[in-house]
Order: structure tokens, then C-alpha cells, then sequence
């Protein structure tokens, strides 16, 4: 592969990312989809897959993948809920959503490097199990969140005049790229997703580190939660549903190796951005949801035919 | 500290995999300061010896000491504090990250306690490849680079530990002499600042060349410690074998003349930037060997007669055919060793045997089922002859030592008979007893009509194998001369580096 | 025709004459709109009664029941089933099985055979797909387990043989009420979009056909400008924010279920438009809608179910089935016009207590 | 790790089977748990998936993923409910419906193979894609399929008293891991998922094998397909819908490694023999849906935690 063919592969989700906004702005520019607000939309329904695939770039990036995502964010959503409900303040809540990830992500990754059950499996079962106790805690009843702070913070608030869900998204992203790029722990994550064994012999504890990124998918999947229920004043069991699948696509869209020791953060947030920009252009189109199904499709599957073959 | 105490005491070590007794009460002693040879067959249980002195692995019972104080090795960090490094044979790179992020892996310069200063990392890694002569980009990911440069990162990653004891475990196996020359110099100039150095290899010369002592190995015992100057070639193969079998590794004139019609033409091939302008020629039953400087250029001739790459220009022809693809060069009855066993030779989590049949699938079966038991009758007899060291052949080809490794790769390709059979550096770590095995049936397809190109870094097993030699230099043969013109190993090294040899009979480039 | 200009549904059919001359009617408060699936007329639920005498015939016969449904999560499935568990409780049923097919016909197949084992005398259940599932049930009415449908009916079942009875809310009234209150909200003219659930889906699909027929019986002057699908209550949001950026001046909108009406809530105030500008009518109660509506937020109207009566309807409907009494095919539950003014009384009928001080608050507000 | 331990952890699948049927058998073997016709009913609710992940754990065998068996399932039994109802014989029918997840498969495997993009994004592409087509030919109106033949070959009927769903997958289940096994096929698979450089260089086409195994996954999905509207008598947009990581589950659970070049089809008969099994008896025992699917969840994880520490 030549050397300037590999910087446009390399480089790829920005160029689509790039193209598919042009197709927009010169298609359906002048029927709203040029527009602040709409760009604003766009950010903001995007946040939280957007931070849950940071944290699930590092973990695809240490090799492992996290399919619990999606019912980690209703569980911390029901927790924060049920505890403002309880009268707590919604910080205190808001930490015992945030924690009861952090736990589901500590259980997934003590399993997957202790007793080494495959973290597909592993997370998976999670997946149910997490499932079926938001189902049980509420009854499947939405839990309604009765508290202004918490719902402008996390939700449909403003700074600045820039939506807080966009400000989180943005902040998490600069966090995660500095962590994964330039610090000692995001080199020995991509160090134990490249060669295992290798980073082993290298002094590397590759299971702390996979442990680690476990966590902090708990945590992303429980923040996630929040941020829906903040956006929804409301919090329900089936929040997050078939994240896993889209949080995976937004990872390896931006770039990031399904076989680990390769990763973006800054390409992750393109491709969740990219999805969320064509789901909103084409709905703006005015396609019905089977063509939006096609081109969307069609679309995901174009992007990543300008990319690298793969080593693998 | 005192100095009375060696640098490393190993006693009475034990280790088994299963039920498998790998090291059988070993004692180890290193001296401050002294070059050790660590030496045996394959399989003797060098590597294993060494990866519990880095904490790879844990031993069975035993007790070490380092400076007379005993330590205890659980991981890699333990003994990264004890002072220990260590250049693993099957290397602990990580492919996806770059040559300066792998050489100061764990022990990054750091901006702040959380930070990384990959510039610092960087201009580190570049003065340690200075040093070790190689003038190559630390941001190049290290799953572009050859074997051989590879190998040279590893040595550099070693080195950059600052360690007291340096394990270097055949760390010239895919090194050409020049790469090993200036490795000898470091190696030297380590052990007068009183470094102490295991050196484990199945390269003679080099031995005699850098170490003071030297233990002896065999099967998972000790079997001699001596000083160097006290010992002599045959006695040493005797001891690790326990049988003198490197006569087989002296070069012979087959007293054979190649006319007639070439079964491969090469023409102008060019590759940018490596190869300009290569043509020679080979004929059925005869060996030719090329030689040149790591990252002449020689692999990707091989690879594109092979059909695995396409040249920029020029052409190659089987048969006075074009070579289309992979699929074509096969189905005319090209076979290839590539040179890194470990990715491209091998499926390391799959059986000695699965690994042995993968490219002879045709021969052991009726075109849809295969046939184990046909395969197993021949692998059983390879096995044998090689002397490949492998509880079963069910045994997961990753639990084989580095030679029984490479082992399998070259037997697995002379099940099948071919017509151009290229080797690209195939005698890797093979211990000698072996390389005279596979020099025998390298000579024994020849006269029985294969062509073979060999391509070897190691300019001794040229000598000692081939017909007729070809000498790559900057992109281009600069000379293509029978072997019985060349009179010593010294003008083969010269010439390699562009200073062409005195021929009494040229031989007219084809 | 004031729906002339939008890309309908997929499985869109232009609403029948019998449909249409119901839509022409001015009041339909007091009748049930919708036929049943072979044409019945719909009794209404009040008439379904179990004497003490039958009572005491039902508890002797230690009947068992298995519930099989489409789906959980919301207050209409929650509400159902606490209506069917009471009274089953008060008739002596056992509940023996319950399974939840989470919107997939396969699963609900593979529930169906699994209860079968379990050999329950009565099944109610929601068929997801009145043609995929249709086997499954014949094998069940085949075994000699009787079944009550909840909203549709399996395929080639009939009443008194195959099946027991059908009980729904009135969903065409359902549908028409909306554009009624649409209408309303919006002073009798404007522009609306309407959201709908993309897949065919028997009682969404009814609801959408009475909408329209009413929209063109009696609100020429609101113009239906857009009608887009969503495929799921969770992407609600994502679909208004699409519909609100390309028709900014939008004056209302039928934003299907809660969940998604809700989701229209939120990008309309993202948006910026203020909740006087842009009205939303939905087609379920529950406490967020509720509570938006209190506040004086974008939800002008609710047309919602009695889910609760649903549930014990059903259970009635078996109970009485099971000790060979004879039980109307098709049995209907009105709907309810949901606003601001009758709120908490409307409250108090759907959940049977008093609205929370969260509603009652903002109301007095 | 002890070689007598290495035996029960690869076949850890089947002791746990065992144990799942033996602790069924005593809680609710009186409840109608330990019939025939509930092992058939089991049997055959999972024929379809079963099916599905055979073919699914060539693919994985050779290391990649196909996400888009669930829409290839649906478009199959549209295009033979169509064709039916078209007039055409119900052969002529059935092979359409297997031709088009023919193709599927071999425009999955030829974007692969030839343009290089990763799997996940491929089939997650096509999964998407497919089922926007599905549901726009038929208006996601289900389609009717008239037919006795049909439906009692591929669904209701039965063949000396077995269920033809059973005869279906016990047949597939067979031919399978004889071709895993013990043909020059199922080596090349297993050699291409292993390590791909190293199968290329002993004169594999990998690309070849890995094209092959997305027409293997495309066909016995649109088979999968068959058999559910044979079951239901109709074909409808919304099949198998979420089969594609339920057919992961399968396979992994068997013993598959998700990288490539380690694979069993026993094991993932085994695999999904267990998921029904546990889905059947739990609603026998009488669990809500919520504790169903707590349970099922921590018995994934369970099952696993005997098998072996993978070596990735
Ligand atoms: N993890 C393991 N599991 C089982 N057997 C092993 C393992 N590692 C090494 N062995 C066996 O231990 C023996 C010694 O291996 P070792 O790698 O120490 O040999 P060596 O002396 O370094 O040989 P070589 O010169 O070929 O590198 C070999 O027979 C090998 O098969
Ligand atoms: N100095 C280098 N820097 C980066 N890549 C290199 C270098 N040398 C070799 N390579 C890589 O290794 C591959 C094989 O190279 P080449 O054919 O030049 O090797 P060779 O002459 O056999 O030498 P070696 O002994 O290093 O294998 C090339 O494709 C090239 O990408
Ligand atoms: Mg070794
Ligand atoms: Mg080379």
C-alpha cells in the first residue's frame, strides 16, 4: 500500500463524515438541515452512544468487547431515579447510578480475567441478567425524575448557550483521546490489545488493564444512563437497547481494530457523529424507515469500503 | 554487595509442563562481567532456563540469587527491579504499536507521573538504534518490518533497560553479519562496564568469537560448564548432541553443470525501493544462494517469484510462462519457507501435525475428505528424521521450542515435492545437528531434480549448500559466480558489501 | 383532501365506507366505532358480569391460566396485567405461566409451545402477528385450551370454536378522538405532521386509518402536511427533531405513544418552540404525559385506554368461557378523551387512585 | 493447566447441558418438563437458530462475524412467500428464497474479501440494509403461504413421528461437523482463522475460504428462514429479528473461539440445545419474564466459567 493511499484509509471516517454533510448541505440544506439547531440536535442524540464507544474503544482496544452496555444505562437510570425518588439529593443520586456501573464493569471484568470466561459471553449474560433486575426493580413502570438540577445538568440544559449533553460529549472526547494517546495507561492498553502475550513479557499487567477498561465501559454505559434520563425527566428499563451493536459500529467506523491494539478516539466520535448525521439527514429527506433502513445501510458499508484491507 | 558473590546463582531448578519434565535440576552460575554461552539442542531447555529468570514463568522448585541476595520472580517487573533484561527469541514486540513506542514499552520517559513524552521516547529509541548501526524511523510500525529489523528492535528494546543482567536469547538468528558485527561491539562494550551477558546461540563461530564460558545443555540437564579456550568445535557439538554429526555441514562439490533450458527466468525485476534491476536465472536440480545486507531486497525477490507480489517492472518466468499469482506459482510447483516462522510459517494454537498438513491438504485426502491416517505416517517419519522434539503430534505447535519450530515449517513444505523450492532463511534457530539434516535433504532434492533458491543471512550455510551464488547488492546483482570460485567465508562478507570477488571463470550473467 | 400531501404508511389502506360513515358522525361518544374481526358488533365491557353463582361454579373447577404477551415495559401491559391478576385472584384461577415474546412472533411461538407443556385450561394472550402466530394458537384451541385474545385475533380461529372471545379498546375511536383533540388544540386550523409506528401493526395501523378518516370527515381546515414513521418508541425523538427542523411552523402533532410523544416534547423544546406554538396529542396515558399536560406543556390531549378493564374483561371473559357459559365474540373498552380540564378525574378512572401531587400541583398552578 | 482438567473444560458445554437437564428433571420433570413432546417442542424452537449458528461457526472458525443472518432470514421467507403466492411450485419457491441469501452471502463475503472492510461493519451494513428491503417489498405486511407441502416439509410436519424442524437440524448438525472435521474445507477454515498470513503462504486462498463461509452463513440463514415460515405459515419482514447474537451466544457457548481457528458443531448444537432448554424450563418453573431473564443471564456466565482461560 502506498504511503499516501494509506493516510486517506487511515483518515477515512473524516473524509465520508466530510462527504456525507456535503451531500446534506446541498440536498436538504435550505429545508433545515443546515442549521444550528439542527447540528445541535444532531450532537445531542448522539451523546451517549458517543461516550459509551469511547469507553467501548478502549476496551475493543485491549482486545475484549462489552455487549452490557446498553442495560448498565437503564440500571444507573433506574438507580439515580429510584434515589431521587427515595429524597436523595441528586448528586448523591446521580453517584449511585454512576457506582452501580462501576460495579457491573468491575463483575464483567473480574470474570473475564480471573475465572477468563470470554468477555463475549461473559457480557452478554450480563446484558440479561442486568436486563431482567432494571425489569424487576420497577416493575418495567418508567420512574419519573422530578428534579430541575439534575435534568439541566444532565439533560436538556444549556451552558453558554450550547446544550449539556453536547458539552459532555465534547469534554469526554478530549479526555479519552488525551488518556488513550498520552498517557502510561492508554499505551499499555493498546500494548495488551496488540500482543497479550508480548506485553505480558514486557512487565505489563494485562489483566489490571483489561479490568480497568471494563470499569470505565461500567462507568460510560452508567454516565450514559443518566444523560437519557436527564434528557427524558424519566427513567426506564429498556433504555439503551441495541447500543452494544451501535456503540461496536461507531468504534470501528472511527477506526479502531476489532482485534485490538489499534484505536481513535477522535475516529470513534466522527462515526457515532457520521451515523447520527445520517439518520437525521435522511429523515429530514423525508425517507419512510424502510429507505432510511436501506440507505443507511448502504451508506455504513460504502464508508468503510475506502478503508484499509485489514491486517487480520 | 560484595563481589565475592556471582552476579546470578541458579540452583537446583526444576520446571515441567504437565507431566513433561523440561529442566531436571539445573545449576546455573554467571559471573560480573563475563559473556556465558548457553548452548544445546533444541528443546534442551535454554529458553525455559531463561524465562523463569524473567519471571515468564514459575518454577517447579530451585532457588536464585542475585549478588548472593535470593529473590523471588512472580512477573516480568520483578525482574525488570532485580536488574534483569532479557531479547526474547520469539520476541515480545507488539505489532501494532511503533519501533520507538515498543522499545521503551513499561518504562516510557514520562511528562509528569500520568503522562507520556513520546519526543523523549523517541530520541531514546533513536540513539540506542544509532548505536546499534540502523538508521530507522521510530515511528514505523513495527508490523511493516522484516525478521531481521524485528530482531534489532528487540535487541534495542533490551538494551534500553539499562539492566546488570542482559539474557540474550539467539539474538542473531535473523541478523546478517554485518547487523552482527556491530551487535558484537555492543556486546562487547557492555561487558566492560560490567555488565553480565547469557548468550545463548547455535551459531559455533560466535561463540568462540565473544564468549568467555560456555554450559552445555541437554535434555533439560546440565551437562558441561567449561571456559571457551579449554574447548573445541567437535567437542562441544559431541557434548549438546551427544554425537559428532556437523561433518555433514562442509561444503562438497556436486560436480554438476547447468545448461539447457532455465525453469526460472528472472528479467528486470524491479521493486522500488529496495530492488532496481535483478535478472538471473535457475535451472532444475541446481541450488543457488543469495546473499546480501539485511534489507537488500532478498525477500521480496523471493516473494514475488513466488507470486505474492507484483513487480513495478520487469518480468518472471516459469515455464517461459508469466508468474500471474500465489495460485499459479503453487499449481507450477513453487513452494516457499517464509522467514518468520511465528507469523507466517505457522498456526502456533494448532497441532504439530494440522500444521504439517495445512499446505498438503491435496496429497492426504480424495479432494474432499481428508485422510489423518495417510498424514500421520508421513509426518510420524518427518518427525523422526528431524528429530523434531514434540511429545505427540497432537501437541499445540505454540509449546514447541523456537528450532522445533522452524523444524516443522521446513518439513512441511518437502512433503510436497516441488519443483522450485525457495528457502528464506530457513535454518532460524535450528540447532546444528538438525541443519546438517536439513543441508542433506536440501542436496538429496536437488539431485533429485528440484531447483532451489536459498536465502540465508548466514553466510556459512550458503557456502556449505549452495552451486552457484548470487550476490545483491543496492538493488541489483553484482555478481552471479559458482561457489568453488569463492575460496573463503571473508570474500563472501566483502562481497556482500559491494567489493566483488576475483573470478578465475566468470560465469556470463544469464 | 387535506391528507392528500403526505407519504402515508407502508401498510396504509384507505379507510372502508363503513369506517368513513362512522368518521362522518359528530358525536362519537357514546358507540362503538370499530367492528370486529368478522364483522360483530362490539358489546360493550360493562355488560360482562359474573354472578355469585358462577363465582362459586369457577372457584370449584381449580382452573389454571397462562398469560402470553406481546410485550412489557409500559403502563398499558403493566396495567392489564394487574387488571387480569386481580381477577383472577377474586374468580380462583391459578396463574401458572406468564411469558413476555419482547415484539418477536418467533419467541412468541416458542412461549406458546412451552406453555402448551404446562397444559394450562385457559390462555389469554396478545397475538403480536395475527397470521405468523396463527398455528401456535390452533394447536393450543386443538389440545382444548380456551383462549382469550387481547387487541386482535389469530388467523383462522373463530369465535366459539377456536378462540373465546376478543376484547380491544375501541382503537378506531381511538384514532378519531385524536384528530378531534388535535383539531381542538390548534383553534380548528393550522398545519400538523403526524408520527406513527412504522410497522404493520394491527392496533396502530387501525388507529392511524381512524385518524385519517376523521381528519377528512371533520377537520378540512387542519392540513396534515407530514407523516413519518419511526420504528421504535426510543427514536421518537431523533424522528421530531428531523420533522421539526424541516417544518419549523408546525402547529401540532400526533405523536403516537407516550414514550415518543415525549421524545417530540423534548426536541420541540430544544428546538425552541414554545409549547403554545406547537401542541401534541397522543394515544397513551401515562404519569409523564401526564404530568407534561399539568404543567402546561406541549400535550394538549391524551386519547387513552382503560388497559386495567381490559384485564379484568379478559379474565371475566375466560372464567365465564371455562364453565361453558355463552360469552359475546367481541368485547370493547371506549376510550377516553384525556385534557387538562379533566385530568385528574380521568386520572382516577384509568389508575383507580388519586393523581400524585406532582399532577395535582401543577395543575393548580 | 492438567490435561485431565483440559478434557471437562473442552467439553465443558456438554456437562453443563447435562447439568441444566438434570436440574430441570428434578425441580419440574412432574410439571411436564420431562416429556418427548416438550424435548421436541425445544428441539424444535431452536432447529432455526441452531441451523443459523452451524453455518455461523464456519464464519467464526475462519475469523470474521456475519450480523446479517437475522434480515437474510426474513428476505428469504418474503421471496418464497412471494413467489408462492406468485403461482410458482413450492420448490421453485424454496430455492428462490435460498438463492437470495445466497447472494447476500456472496456480496458479504465479496466485500470482505475483495474491498477489505472489517466483518462486523459489513454484515451490521447489510443486516441494516436487508431489513429496510424486507420490510419495503411487502409493505411489512405478512405474506400468507398457502402451501401444505411447504409448510409440513420445512415446519409442522413430521417424518416417522419426528418433527421435521428436528430432521432438519440433526441433519445439518451432521453434514456440519463432518465438513469441519474431516474434509480438506473444513481444515482450510479452520487453518484460515488460525493464523490467515500463515494459511496464505501454505497456498490457501483464504479469501476464497472466508467468501465461501459468508454463502454457507447467507444460505443457511435463508434455509432459517424457510423454516420459520413453514412454522408460521407465512413470512413476515420482522424474522429473526436479534438472531445474530443469539447465534454467537451459540457458538461460543460450544466452544468456538470468536478468534478464529478453534470450532466445534457439536459444541454449538450443545450451545443451543442449552439456550432453549433454559428458556423452556424456566417458564415451566413458572418465573416472570424478569427473573427469566436474570436467570438465563447468570447461566451463560455459569456455563462458561468452567471452560477454559482462552488464550487471547
Ligand atoms: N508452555 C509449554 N508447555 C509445554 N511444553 C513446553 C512449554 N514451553 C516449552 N515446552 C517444552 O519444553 C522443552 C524445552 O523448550 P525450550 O524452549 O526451553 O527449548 P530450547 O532449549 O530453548 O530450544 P531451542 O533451541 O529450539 O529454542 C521443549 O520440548 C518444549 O516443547
Ligand atoms: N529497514 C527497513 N525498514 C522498514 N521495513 C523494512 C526494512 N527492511 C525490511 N523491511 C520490510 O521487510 C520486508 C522484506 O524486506 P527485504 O526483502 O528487503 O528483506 P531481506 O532482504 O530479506 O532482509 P531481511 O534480512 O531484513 O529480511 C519488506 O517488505 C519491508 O517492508
Ligand atoms: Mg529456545
Ligand atoms: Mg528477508
Amino acid at each position: 500500500m502506498g504511503s499516501s493511499l494509506g493516510f486517506i484509509q487511515d483518515y477515512s471516517v473524516y473524509f465520508f463524515f466530510a462527504a456525507v454533510l456535503i451531500f446534506f448541505a446541498v440536498t436538504i440544506g435550505d429545508q433545515g438541515f443546515l442549521t444550528v439547531n439542527n447540528f445541535f440536535n444532531i450532537a445531542r442524540t448522539t451523546a451517549m452512544i458517543s461516550i459509551v464507544s469511547f469507553a467501548m474503544t478502549f476496551v475493543i482496544a485491549s482486545g475484549e468487547l462489552d455487549l452490557s452496555v446498553g442495560s448498565v444505562c437503564a440500571l444507573s437510570a433506574l438507580t439515580c431515579g429510584l434515589a431521587i425518588q427515595g429524597g436523595y439529593d441528586w448528586y448523591v443520586a446521580a453517584s449511585f447510578g454512576l457506582l452501580s456501573g462501576l460495579a457491573i464493569g468491575l463483575a464483567n471484568g473480574l470474570l473475564v480475567t480471573k475465572i477468563g470466561i470470554p468477555s463475549f459471553l461473559v457480557t452478554l449474560g450480563m446484558m440479561q441478567l442486568i436486563r431482567g433486575v432494571d425489569m424487576r426493580v420497577t416493575y418495567t413502570n418508567p420512574v419519573a425524575i422530578p428534579d430541575p438540577t439534575f435534568n439541566s445538568l444532565f439533560g436538556a440544559g444549556k451552558l453558554f448557550g450550547i446544550p449539556s449533553l453536547i458539552i459532555w460529549s465534547v469534554l469526554l472526547a478530549v479526555v479519552g483521546h488525551v488518556v488513550l494517546r498520552y498517557t502510561t495507561f492508554g499505551r499499555r492498553v493498546l500494548a495488551t490489545g496488540g500482543n497479550r502475550l508480548s506485553a505480558d513479557y514486557s512487565g505489563i499487567n494485562t489483566s489490571r488493564i483489561k479490568l480497568y477498561t471494563f470499569m470505565l465501559s461500567g462507568l460510560a454505559a452508567a454516565l450514559a444512563g443518566l444523560l437519557y434520563s436527564g434528557m427524558m425527566q424519566t427513567a426506564r428499563y429498556n433504555f439503551g437497547e441495541g447500543m452494544e451493536l451501535a456503540a461496536i459500529a461507531a468504534v470501528i467506523l472511527g477506526g479502531t481494530s476489532l482485534f485490538g491494539g489499534k484505536a481513535s478516539i477522535i475516529g470513534t466520535f466522527a462515526g457515532a457523529l457520521m451515523i447520527g448525521t445520517i439518520n437525521n439527514g435522511l429523515i429530514i429527506m423525508g425517507l419512510d424507515v424502510s429507505e432510511q433502513m436501506m440507505v443507511a445501510g448502504g451508506i455504513i458499508i460504502l464508508a468503510v469500503a475506502f478503508a484499509r484491507k485489514p491486517s487480520h | 554487595m560484595s563481589d565475592e558473590h556471582p552476579i546470578l546463582e541458579m540452583r537446583d531448578i526444576e520446571k515441567s509442563f504437565g507431566a513433561i519434565s523440561v529442566l531436571k535440576k539445573v545449576d546455573f552460575t554467571l559471573q560480573r562481567g563475563e559473556v556465558h554461552a548457553l548452548m544445546g539442542g533444541n528443546g534442551a531447555g535454554k529458553s525455559t532456563l531463561m524465562k523463569i529468570l524473567t519471571g515468564v514463568y514459575s518454577m517447579d522448585a530451585g532457588t536464585i540469587a542475585v549478588e548472593g541476595q535470593p529473590i523471588r520472580l512472580h512477573d516480568a517487573n520483578d525482574a525488570k527491579r532485580a536488574g534483569i533484561a532479557m531479547i526474547y527469541q520469539e520476541f515480545s514486540l507488539i505489532p501494532t504499536l511503533t519501533v520507538g513506542q515498543n522499545i521503551l514499552l513499561n518504562h516510557e520517559p514520562r511528562a509528569g507521573s500520568l503522562f507520556l513524552n513520546d519526543r523523549a521516547a523517541n530520541r531514546l529509541a533513536r540513539s540506542i538504534l544509532e548505536d546499534l548501526g540502523e538508521d530507522l524511523n521510530p515511528n514505523t510500525l513495527v508490523s511493516d518490518l522484516s525478521a531481521g529489523m524485528m530482531q534489532m528492535v528487540e535487541i534495542a528494546k533490551a538494551l534500553s533497560q539499562k539492566a546488570k543482567i542482559l539474557v540474550m536469547d539467539e539474538p542473531t538468528a535473523s541478523l546478517s553479519e554485518h547487523e552482527t558485527e556491530t551487535l558484537f561491539k555492543i556486546i562487547r562494550k557492555l561487558k566492560a562496564a560490567g555488565i553480565s551477558i547469557v548468550y545463548i546461540s547455535h551459531r559455533m563461530a560466535e561463540i568462540f568469537e565473544l564468549c568467555d564460558r560456555v554450559t552445555v545443555m541437554r535434555d533439560g540437564q546440565i551437562r558441561m560448564t567449561e571456559p571457551c579456550a579449554n574447548l573445541t568445535i567437535p567437542q562441544l557439538v559431541e557434548t549438546m548432541l551427544g554425537a559428532s554429526s556437523a561433518s555433514e555441514f562442509t561444503w562438497h562439490d556436486r560436480h554438476k553443470e547447468f545448461h539447457g533450458e532455465p525453469l526460472v527466468k528472472v528479467r528486470g525485476l524491479a521493486m522500488p525501493p529496495r530492488v532496481v534491476d535483478v535478472s538471473f536465472d535457475i535451472h532444475p536440480g541446481e541450488i543457488v544462494g543469495l546473499a546480501g545486507l539485511m534489507g537488500s531486497g532478498r525477500t521480496e525477490i523471493a516473494e514475488a517469484i513466488f507470486g505474492r507480489r507484483t513487480p513495478a517492472a520487469g518480468e518472471i518466468l516459469i515455464d517461459g510462462k508469466p508468474v500471474s499469482d500465489q495460485k499459479h506459482a503453487i499449481d507450477s510447483g513453487i513452494a516457499m519457507v517464509p522467514e518468520d516462522r511465528r507469523r507466517m510459517g505457522l498456526v502456533l494454537d494448532h497441532s504439530v501435525q494440522s500444521n504439517m498438513m495445512a499446505p498438503n491438504l491435496d496429497r492426504f485426502s480424495n479432494g474432499i475428505f481428508v485422510s489423518d491416517t495417510n498424514a500421520s505416517g508421513v509426518i510420524e517419519r518427518l518427525i523422526g528424521r528431524f528429530g523434531i522434539k514434540t511429545s505427540s503430534p497432537a501437541k499445540a505447535a505454540r509449546l514447541l521450542s523456537g528450532g522445533n519450530q522452524q523444524k516443522i515449517v521446513i518439513s512441511k513444505w518437502l512433503i510436497r515435492n516441488p519443483r522450485l523450492l525457495i528457502l528464506d532463511e530457513p535454518t532460524i534457530g535450528v540447532d546444528i545437528g538438525a541443519k546438517g539434516e536439513i543441508t542433506a535433504q536440501i542436496r538429496e532434492l536437488a539431485d533429485a531434480g528440484t531447483a532451489i533458491l536459498l536465502i540465508s543471512s548466514e553466510l556459512e550455510e550458503l557456502l556449505a549448500v549452495s552451486d552457484r551464488m548470487l550476490i545483491l547488492h543496492e538493488g541489483r546483482i553484482v555478481q552471479n559466480i559458482q561457489r568453488r570460485d569463492i575460496t573463503s567465508e571473508e570474500e563472501l562478507h566483502h562481497a556482500v558489501q559491494g567489493h566483488l570477488i576475483a573470478q578465475a571463470d566468470p560465469v556470463h550473467a544469464a | 383532501d387535506n391528507t392528500a400531501n403526505v407519504k402515508h404508511p407502508l401498510w396504509f389502506k384507505e379507510p372502508s365506507a363503513y369506517l368513513q360513515e362512522k368518521a362522518n358522525l359528530d358525536d362519537l361518544s357514546d358507540i362503538v366505532v370499530g367492528e370486529g374481526p368478522f364483522g360483530e358488533e362490539g358489546v360493550l365491557y360493562s355488560d360482562i358480569t359474573v354472578s355469585d353463582e358462577q363465582l362459586e361454579k369457577i372457584r370449584a373447577g381449580n382452573f389454571t391460566v397462562a398469560i402470553a404477551l406481546g410485550w412489557l415495559g409500559d403502563d398499558w401491559a403493566q396495567q392489564q396485567l394487574a387488571g387480569m391478576r386481580e381477577e383472577f385472584e377474586r374468580l380462583g384461577i391459578k396463574i401458572i405461566a406468564e411469558t413476555n415474546a419482547n415484539w418477536r412472533d418467533a419467541q412468541q411461538i416458542s412461549d406458546l409451545a412451552t406453555v402448551s407443556v404446562l397444559q394450562p385450561d385457559l390462555v389469554v394472550s396478545f397475538p403480536l402477528n395475527a397470521q405468523t402466530t396463527a398455528s401456535a394458537y390452533k394447536e393450543l384451541a386443538d389440545a382444548g385450551t380456551k383462549i382469550v385474545f387481547m387487541d386482535q385475533v389469530a388467523e383462522g380461529l373463530e369465535p366459539g370454536k377456536g378462540y373465546v372471545s376478543m376484547v380491544s379498546s375501541d382503537n378506531h375511536a381511538l384514532g378519531m378522538n385524536i384528530a378531534d383533540m388535535l383539531s381542538d388544540a390548534i383553534g380548528g386550523s393550522g398545519k400538523v405532521a403526524a408520527m406513527y409506528y412504522a410497522p404493520d401493526f394491527y392496533v396502530t395501523n387501525v388507529r392511524y386509518e381512524g385518524f385519517i378518516a376523521r381528519m377528512r370527515a371533520k377537520h378540512p381546515e387542519v392540513e396534515l402536511v407530514a407523516s413519518i414513521g419511526h420504528n421504535g418508541p426510543d427514536r421518537g425523538q431523533e424522528v421530531a427533531q428531523g420533522l421539526f427542523a424541516r417544518y419549523p411552523d408546525l402547529d401540532g402533532l400526533y405523536g403516537s405513544w407516550s414514550i415518543p410523544a415525549m421524545g417530540a416534547v423534548t426536541a420541540a423544546s430544544v428546538a425552541g418552540i414554545a409549547p403554545t406554538d406547537l401542541r401534541i396529542v397522543n394515544e397513551n396515558f401515562d404519569h409523564i404525559v401526564a404530568a407534561n399536560m399539568a404543567q402546561n406543556g406541549y400535550i394538549a390531549g391524551i386519547s387513552a385506554q382503560n388497559p386495567y378493564l381490559n384485564g379484568i374483561t379478559e379474565a371475566r371473559l375466560g372464567a365465564l368461557a371455562l364453565i361453558g357459559e355463552e360469552v359475546p365474540p367481541f368485547v370493547v373498552i371506549p376510550p377516553i378523551k384525556v385534557t387538562r380540564d379533566n385530568l385528574t378525574e380521568s386520572y382516577k378512572r384509568i389508575y383507580r387512585q388519586d393523581a400524585p401531587a406532582e399532577i395535582t400541583n401543577a395543575l393548580s398552578n
